[in-house]
């Protein structure tokens, strides 16, 4: 439990590092673009880490720590953050990165990415000088750095070039100052990264992304395998160092073999979500009956299998992430009350009438969760009608609220609440003003120490709302191989600072 | 001419599955045909020619048929030779006409190369060679333009052409022995005159011996040496041509030769008809085949099965009561004949 | 047309027929055309039988098949009581073709292998909707009966079966409904002289009760002598001659037909006969010879009947010819 | 004959048109959409909303068929939406792997299936018979990728003969190339060959039972000629239908393998196409797999007559 | 000759005799009475199901997942604790309904198509090219788009399934009946005044009936997968309810741990397609005249 939070790191990272080889990822998916700050896709983000970099990044604790701004500073007002960039670092393109690139990356970004959108909107950044850039924010944000360290749609800096050359869509020469650069992208086989000869790192020790940062394979190919037990195989056979995404009902198979290891990092939050807006969960006295009757120790169990690989906690972040997380609102918690559950529901108007949980295939995690659900709903008398469909329909489906009742969605994990998405508004949970204006607060809090009350009231918020039913805190599993050496995982994996010995 | 015996076959018997049991439909058949002889073989239509003509070269599913008897062809008894063996010998030393030329040629080949093949088969001559000869062979089967006809496919030709196929086929490799199952129905007269030349210039030039299935009495008459009447799965009656149609023995011969109609006799009145049907091989009467339509039938007819005996006047002969029909009815039949 | 029809009407009146096969080269191009019947005309009278005689290849077949319509004809018509056989659509035509049966020269092939003879024999009264269950089993078993074969047979598949017996059946199956004209295509040639006269018998008692008419295929002469009120005899696809049987077989007057009568045998060991040897190219209906179709081969050729069509000559009543030699 | 080629090629033209027509609106009127899929899972309804109107899937759905329908007539299929590449020049490169594997499973389907069911067939009823039909019966009911699994596991974890999936083009060398492609091609041809198995031996069956084999039998040939000179070919007809049906198959149904040993065929294609809504690859596929069918079947239509030269399909109906 | 009245009176009894005849022959058949013992044994196991297990198919134990099978749990558990054995059963029953509709759903609609085809040149044209474009369409996108549009039930699943496999059974049969087409029994029919219909049902149809029986076996044991294919998309069984197929797709991905959950359901899988085609075959052997006699071969 101790590397839960932290950027976890597999075995011998203090050892001396074999160079060369090349690292052979079975990578389930394909990313959809390779232009980092327009999407939120994990293989987007997983894949282009090691191209692009941004001006802070979060080092082994998640804290915000510089990366490409050799430091930072932050204004009286809490407005303006100053950048100073690191000076002599290259573009892949063999150009030096400048202030403009920096302001014309993160004004796209700024303009484009949803986390910015809703957390700094209206923010803009403007350059001083060569080195030096300023971001003016509207109103002060206690978590700037955090989120412009945020990998899921980062704030990466591209060239300036690349940016006049996209317009409005979206970038086509893929050129970041990252430790790899794109080698090759076979369409629907693989993406080879080449070791950037003339990567500038820092002079820290590496600690999380932060520090020095070096590439210690030459080429690593992300080869996209769909199938799971082909990733297995993969790297059984030793054709893969890693393998992503292994599902936890192989993790003893995994474990079974010689020289493969279960790497378990932090995946997401999943959470029950109620149909606010529409049918028998408008009713708060129905979500609460529904939370009542939910054994969330029992689902975690029977769709995660083991202890190891999910944290059972009604808080909305990791309990060791201590600013942010709380233990208010426990007792509604995984509650198993039937009777309670049935009282309210009846209260609630509940006639017996089927339920529908829309859930899909295509994430198993998610589907699980709504399988045992619905079973432990029947088992207590409620009807329950799973419908299954495929992501894409199920993303469109959900947006028609008359047709569904309750829906369990997984979000990556941030460790900061305030980064999770779903407060922007889902369909069956519109943005609710209660919460941002606790947000609001927390915002312009001048440190995490401020916050304590209102991270309080935000989980109070949650379980008396209920918008959603926290279900738990689960894990994602990766193979891996006894030959790499230094793989770590801070909010998703990290290739550099990685070897592999043949 | 004739000479040494060719094929001999003794107490042939054929039986089928079907649905409602076995069923023999050649019971006990025997003849013999000697080198450059041509035998015919008449009898009622069921009566089991064609069986008989395919059990000598072992057509029949060995799985599902049961065959008796022996077939001795030159000596050897084909009944015991290895399906390898009767390989070499069918198209070879024996070959085959069938009765219904349309069904017994491949649909998707050219009659070409239907011929050639036999021709290939057992010469081992070259593709081209063997397509001259089929050619020549049709030519000599009297098809009109026999060049273009080998490109034809058998759905593309005439009743009569697709039988002279089958014989210029079976003609391919000159065997010692051919056998013809009514190898002219489907002709005209000027072309089955025809055919029937060729078969005897074959016979008389490399000894060919010739089992002759027809139904045409002129043929009979014309090309036969000798004759075997069958009915209902048995050897009824055999003797050389002339015998045969000067004081035919059985009553059942006797009958095929009255209901003959004739080139220039009386037509006006009706044909003359043997009584009553051929009895279905489920119920094959117990004594005489022919006794339920026998005039001469009597109590002995119905219970016993006359053997096949020696005729006085040659040949063989199975009926109780041949002696007193030659007495009696000979002249007779003969005078309503001719 | 000939001026002698005084007669009643025919009831089947075939009028310069024609079909022409084509013929493909191996990629599939047509490259020519068999002209396997070439204007024929001849009629049929109720009650009467036509016979029709000629060369085998000659076209025989075809024109039985096309005046059914089952070729599509190239030309020429086919009027059944008047009524033009080949402009009939649907109903009509099905109506006909209760009429009108067809013997096919290849009995097994015209049957369906996976059907038991019942069925087959009860297929056409099914098609008409003739009958009751019952009553369609009984006229199947009095037809099986009637061309010689017990009920035994009833429920055997065409396979079981000889090939004179399978002939039998074909013909037993035309006269299932009662037909008015029946095209017989060597409907006895497989067939023993004792069956073949009971079958002929049949044929001629039906005749007579039914006023059955039938155009009758045949090779053996005197099958042909002995049933037909008139024969037609062909060659190449042409009609060369027809004629009222008895003067037809008395005085032939075509060569083919002279040297086709030469050629029947006889079924007497101790006759031989003179034939009338054809000699010559045998002719191929792709490319049928100019003029007369016969020049080829005939013994009396003159000149012009290397290059002139010979026209039809009525010589006696009901007696027509195509030849140069009594132009 | 040649008329009938031109009618067919002809016949193209509604049938692109009408599956155009369908496959258009099928993809554009099922849920889902490209703008979402693009996003993830946390973008938010005015993200989506956004992107849906840069990519121009705001605008009435007969305007974006026209679109396309003007694009595809001067020649160009769109482009899509994730792979960043034309359509055409994507799946042009999806097909060399799915050719490779169609054709080369195809070898060893039909050569399998025609050596084992003209074996049961010549031995109908014995040991071997049924020893065929078992395989063939096991062929038909395992899933795909239970038989790729098991392959994968002694092929390439045990015994380490072969990778466990990947793909190299040719010009990675002939043996790189079959490498990749043995054992997915080899799981596939088992399977097809199953199925045309017990499609020879019945259709073989049917015709050994003919009139026109006795006569072969009577010329002497023996009985591998007589099954392979005489019978085959008129049994060929179904099996022929088969074949070109699997043909037509193995290019879009062979996803399932084609996942279990990422390969980037074009039936991985289609399937995660469909699954990311990219509408333009997916119309775009489904119009050049129409064609290709429609051509497929025309050469086995064409086939059919050279096969048997009874079969005229030309012909007007009677 | 006999004349009819004579024979008249015995019909009956002879109808009785022939039918007996016929009995036996079905009897007699030892592929056919295999096949059928060994489908009437699934749809046994299959439809008594709910008497015969434990346990329900979807109760779950969540310390029991994924073991092996033991005594009481005899075909293992799969990865939500359910008992493996319950859930064949239950599936067994599943897809049998599924996969039998959609077989003859898809054949008898496939066989209609393909007659018309091979009969009729202008429909020929036109069915073939739809079966094409429809060939062409991936099923998974016909899959989603169906059961989007008319709603995730059993009957969706089958028409969507149907739709799947009408053109490939209408190809084979039009290929079959392209040749019986050309037969001059069909000429014979013709010259009797058969119409299309019956020339086509009757007689054409019953030629064809080799290669859609194997056809029809294949769609059979192709449907039971293709089914749990589509069920992930949400077009199959309603999950959580179990199928053949969709057991078996669960356990593909813990095909190299808990292989009970594959081998099981497979080994249903291949029981009824055995089964199934045994039948077939004994079917067709009765249905082809020429094997119970020497003419045959
Ligand atoms: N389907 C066909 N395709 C091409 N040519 C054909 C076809 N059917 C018949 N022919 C040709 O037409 C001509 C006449 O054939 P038809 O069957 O009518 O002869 P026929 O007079 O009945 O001869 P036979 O007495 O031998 O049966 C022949 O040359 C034959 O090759
Ligand atoms: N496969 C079979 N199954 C059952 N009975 C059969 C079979 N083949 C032939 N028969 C019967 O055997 C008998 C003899 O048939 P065969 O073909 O030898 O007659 P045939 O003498 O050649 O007659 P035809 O002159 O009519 O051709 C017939 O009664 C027929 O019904
Ligand atoms: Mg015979
Ligand atoms: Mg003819």
């Amino acid at each position: 439990q101790s590397e839960k939070g932290k950027g976890a790191e597999s075995s011998g990272a203090s050892e001396a590092k074999p160079k060369g080889g090349t690292l052979n990822v079975g990578y389930p998916t394909q990313p959809i673009t390779l232009d980092a700050q327009t999407s939120q896709n994990t293989a987007v983000k997983d894949i282009t880490r090691p191209i692009y970099e941004p001006l802070v990044t979060l080092d082994k604790d998640a804290k915000a720590v510089p990366l490409l701004a050799d430091s930072y500073q932050v204004s009286e007002d809490k407005l303006t953050y100053s950048f100073i960039l690191r000076k002599g670092v290259k573009f892949h393109n063999g150009k030096e990165l400048k202030a403009e690139d920096a302001v014309a990356s993160l004004n796209r970004w700024l303009n484009r990415a949803n986390i910015a959108k809703t957390n700094l909107g209206g923010a803009a950044a403007s350059q001083k000088d060569d080195y030096t850039l300023e971001l003016k924010l509207k109103t002060p944000f206690l978590l700037t750095p955090d989120i412009l360290a945020d990998p899921a749609q980062p704030a990466v800096i591209y060239p300036k070039t690349s940016i006049d050359e996209a317009g409005s869509g979206e970038i086509k020469t893929f050129v970041g100052t990252g430790p790899f650069e794109l080698g090759e992208w076979k369409q629907n086989q693989y993406i080879r990264l080449n070791k950037f000869k003339d990567y500038a790192a820092r002079s820290e020790p590496a600690s999380g992304a932060g520090g020095k940062r070096e590439a210690l394979v030459d080429e690593i190919y992300f080869r996209f395998v769909t199938d799971e037990s082909t990733r297995l195989a993969g790297i059984a056979s030793g054709e893969y160092d890693l393998a992503f995404n292994i599902s936890f009902d192989n993790v003893a198979q995994v474990e079974n073999t010689p020289g493969i290891k279960a790497f378990p990092t932090h995946g997401g939050i999943i959470n029950l979500y109620y149909n606010t807006v529409d049918g028998l969960f408008k009713d708060p006295k129905a979500r609460q009956g529904l939370n009542a009757a939910l054994n969330s120790e029992e689902i975690l169990k029977t769709a995660f299998r083991d202890k190891r690989f999910y944290t059972a906690t009604s808080s909305l972040v990791l309990p060791q992430h201590t600013d942010w997380a709380s233990d208010k609102g426990k007792e509604a918690y995984n509650q198993n009350n039937p009777e309670k559950a049935k009282q309210l529901l009846k209260e609630a108007g509940y006639d017996g009438k089927e339920l529908r949980i829309f859930t899909t295939r295509d994430y198993a995690d998610q589907y699980n969760v709504a399988v045992v659900v619905q079973q432990q709903l029947e088992k207590i008398g409620i009807k329950v009608k799973l419908e299954v469909y495929d992501w894409a329909t199920l993303q469109t489906k959900l947006t028609d609220t008359k047709s569904w009742d309750i829906n369990p969605l997984n979000y990556a994990y941030r460790p900061t609440f305030l980064q999770y998405g779903f407060w922007g508004g889902t369909s069956g949970f519109p943005r609710n003003d209660q919460v941002q204006q606790l947000f609001d607060k927390i915002k312009l809090a001048s440190s995490t120490k401020d916050i304590r009350a209102e991270v309080d009231q935000v989980h109070e918020f949650v379980w008396s709302y209920l918008p959603f039913s926290i279900i738990g805190q689960t894990e994602q599993i990766t193979a891996i191989s006894d030959k790499v050496k230094g793989f770590q995982n801070v909010v998703g994996p990290i290739f550099w600072n990685i070897s592999v010995t043949r | 001419m004739a000479g040494e015996r060719l094929l001999e076959v003794q107490g042939l018997s054929v039986s089928f599955p079907t649905e409602k049991g076995m069923v023999t439909a050649v019971d006990g058949v025997s003849f013999g045909v000697d080198e450059g002889e041509t035998l015919g073989i008449v009898g009622e239509s069921g009566c089991g020619k064609s069986v008989t003509a395919e059990a000598i070269l072992r057509l029949f599913d060995e799985r599902a048929t049961r065959y008796g008897g022996k077939v001795l062809f030159q000596g050897k008894d084909l009944m015991g030779l290895s399906t390898g063996q009767m390989e070499a010998i069918r198209g070879n030393e024996i070959s085959m006409v069938f009765q219904d030329p349309m069904s017994s040629l491949n649909p998707v080949h050219t009659i070409g190369s239907q011929i050639a093949e036999s021709v290939r088969l057992h010469t081992g001559c070259s593709r081209k060679e063997a397509g001259r000869r089929a050619v020549e062979l049709l030519r000599l089967t009297g098809i009109p333009s026999p060049e273009q006809r080998v490109h034809e496919h058998p759905h593309e030709l005439s009743g009569g052409m697709r039988q002279r196929v089958m014989i210029a086929m079976a003609l391919a490799c000159q065997p010692k022995l051919l056998i013809a199952d009514e190898p002219t129905t489907a002709l005209d007269v000027t072309i089955q005159a025809q055919i029937l030349d060729l078969i005897h210039s074959l016979k008389s030039s490399t000894g060919m011996g010739v089992v002759l299935i027809t139904h045409d009495l002129g043929v009979v008459a014309e090309v036969c040496t000798r004759v075997v009447v069958m009915y209902l799965g048995q050897v009824i009656e055999e003797a050389d041509v002339h015998t045969l149609f000067e004081r035919p023995l059985h009553p059942y011969t006797i009958g095929l030769m009255r209901s003959m109609p004739t080139i220039d006799g009386d037509r006006t009145g009706k044909l003359h008809v043997i009584e009553g049907t051929v009895p279905s091989l489920h119920d094959i009467p117990a004594g005489c085949r022919f006794a339920p339509r026998c005039s001469y039938a009597d109590e002995r007819c119905q219970s016993e099965m006359p053997e096949l005996e020696r005729a006085e006047q040659g040949g063989h002969i199975r009926c109780w009561h041949h002696e007193q029909i030659r007495m009696q009815e000979g002249e007779s039949v003969y005078a309503a004949v001719h | 047309m000939p001026p002698f029809i005084e007669k009643p009407a025919p009831l089947l009146a075939v009028r310069g027929l024609q079909k022409h096969f084509p013929v493909k080269s191996g990629f599939g191009w047509t490259k020519g055309y068999i002209r396997a019947v070439n204007s024929v005309s001849f009629d049929i009278q109720e009650g009467q039988t036509y016979g029709l005689v000629g060369e085998s290849g000659c076209g025989k077949s075809t024109t039985g098949r096309t005046i059914l319509k089952l070729l599509e004809p190239t030309g020429g018509e086919v009027l059944y009581q008047g009524r033009n056989i080949f402009s009939l659509k649907g109903a009509a035509m099905r109506e006909v073709r209760r009429e009108l049966q067809m013997v096919f020269q290849d009995p097994y092939s015209s049957m369906d292998p996976k059907k038991r003879i019942g069925y087959t024999l009860e297929e056409p009264l099914l098609i008409h909707g003739q009958g009751g269950a019952r009553e369609r089993t009984e006229r199947a078993l009095e037809l099986l009966d009637k061309v010689g074969f017990s009920r035994e047979h009833y429920d055997r598949f065409p396979h079981e079966f000889s090939g004179g017996q399978r002939q039998r059946l074909g013909l037993a199956r035309a006269l299932a409904l009662n037909p008015k004209l029946i095209v017989c295509d060597e409907p006895v040639s497989a067939l023993d002289v004792s069956i073949q006269s009971q079958v002929i018998n049949l044929l001629q008692e039906l005749q007579r009760e039914l006023k059955l008419s039938y155009l009758f295929v045949a090779h053996d002469l005197s099958v042909v002598r002995h049933i037909s009120d008139h024969v037609g005899v062909m060659y190449l696809g042409e009609l060369v001659e027809q004629a009222p049987t008895e003067q037809l077989f008395s005085s032939p007057l075509h060569p083919y037909t002279k040297s086709l009568l030469s050629a029947v045998p006889v079924p007497n060991p101790r006759v031989k006969r003179e034939r009338i040897i054809l000699s010559g190219d045998v002719p191929s209906p792709l490319h049928p010879p100019s003029g007369c179709v016969f020049h080829t081969r005939c013994p009396y050729v003159l000149d012009r009947c290397r290059t002139e069509r010979p026209l039809k000559l009525t010589v006696a009543t009901g007696h027509e010819v195509q030849c140069h030699l009594y132009q | 004959m040649g008329g009938y080629i031109v009618r067919r090629l002809l016949s193209l033209i509604p049938v692109l048109a009408v599956v155009a027509i369908i496959i258009f609106f099928l993809v554009h009127l099922t849920p889902g959409n490209p703008a979402a899929v693009m996003l993830g899972n946390e973008a938010t309804a005015g993200e989506v909303e956004e992107l849906r109107k840069r990519l121009a899937l705001d605008r009435p759905l007969y305007e974006q068929f026209g679109q396309w329908l003007l694009g595809i007539l001067s020649g160009n299929l769109g482009q899509s939406y994730f792979l960043h590449v034309p359509v055409s020049s994507a799946f042009v490169e999806h097909l060399a792997p799915t050719l490779s594997l169609a054709l080369l499973s195809q070898t060893i389907a039909i050569g399998l299936a025609l050596f084992l069911g003209i074996w049961a067939a010549r031995r109908r009823g014995t040991r071997v018979d049924e020893a065929v039909m078992g395989f063939s019966m096991l062929g038909i009911s395992i899933p795909s990728f239970l038989l790729g699994s098991l392959a994968v596991l002694l092929f390439a974890v045990k015994l380490k003969w072969l990778p466990v999936a990947g793909y190299q083009p040719i010009s990675a060398g002939l043996w790189n190339h079959l490498k990749y492609l043995l054992l997915p091609s080899l799981v596939l041809g088992v399977i097809q060959a199953a199925f045309l198995t017990r499609m020879t031996r019945s259709s073989l069956l049917d015709t050994l039972s003919e009139n026109f084999i006795k006569t072969a039998k009577a010329k002497g040939v023996r009985e591998r000629g007589i099954v392979y000179g005489h019978a085959l070919r008129n049994a060929f007809i179904p099996i022929l239908t088969v074949i070109g049906e699997s043909f037509g198959s193995l290019i879009t149904g062979a996803a399932v393998i084609e996942t279990l040993f990422n390969i980037p065929g074009v039936g991985q294609l289609v399937v995660t196409s469909i699954s990311r809504r990219d509408y333009a690859m997916i119309q775009g596929s489904v119009l050049i797999i129409t064609l290709v069918y429609v051509l497929v079947n025309l050469a086995v239509d064409l086939l059919y007559g050279v096969v048997d030269p009874r079969i005229r399909l030309n012909k007007k109906s009677s | 000759m006999n004349t009819v009245a004579e024979s008249a009176l015995p019909l009956r009894t002879y109808r009785q005799e022939r039918r007996r005849v016929l009995l036996r022959k079905w009897l007699d058949n030892r592929l056919l009475t295999t096949g059928s013992g060994i489908i009437a044994l699934v749809v046994a196991i299959a439809f008594l199901g709910p008497v015969l297990v434990p346990y329900t198919p979807l109760e779950m134990d969540a310390v029991n997942r994924l073991t092996g099978p033991s005594w009481t749990h005899l075909f293992g558990t799969d990865n939500f604790g359910r008992d493996v054995f319950s859930r064949v059963v239950y599936g067994t029953r599943s897809s049998i309904i599924i996969s039998l509709s959609v077989t003859v759903i898809a054949s008898l609609i496939g066989m209609l198509v393909g007659l018309l085809s091979a009969y009729y040149a202008l429909l020929d044209h036109i069915l073939m090219r739809i079966c094409d474009g429809l060939f062409a369409f991936p099923s998974i996108l016909l899959a989603i788009a169906i059961m989007s549009t008319l709603g995730p039930k059993t009957s969706n699943v089958v028409i969507a399934l149907s739709i799947i496999f009408i053109p490939s059974i209408a190809r084979i049969i039009r290929s079959a009946a392209l040749v019986v087409r050309e037969k001059t029994f069909i000429e014979a029919l013709h010259a009797q005044g058969a119409g299309p219909w019956r020339i086509i049902w009757l007689h054409i149809a019953p030629n064809t009936l080799s290669p859609l029986i194997i056809q029809a076996s294949f769609v059979f044991a192709v449907t039971i997968l293709t089914e749990a294919a589509l069920s992930f998309l949400g077009a199959g069984i309603p999950a959580p309810q179990p199928s053949l197929g969709n057991i078996l797709y669960d356990g593909k991905i813990v095909i190299y741990s808990a292989w009970w959950m594959t081998v099981f359901p497979g080994i249903l899988v291949i029981l009824i397609v055995l089964g199934l085609n045994l039948f077939g075959d004994g079917l067709r052997d009765l249905l082809d005249p020429k094997l119970t006699s020497g003419r045959g071969k």
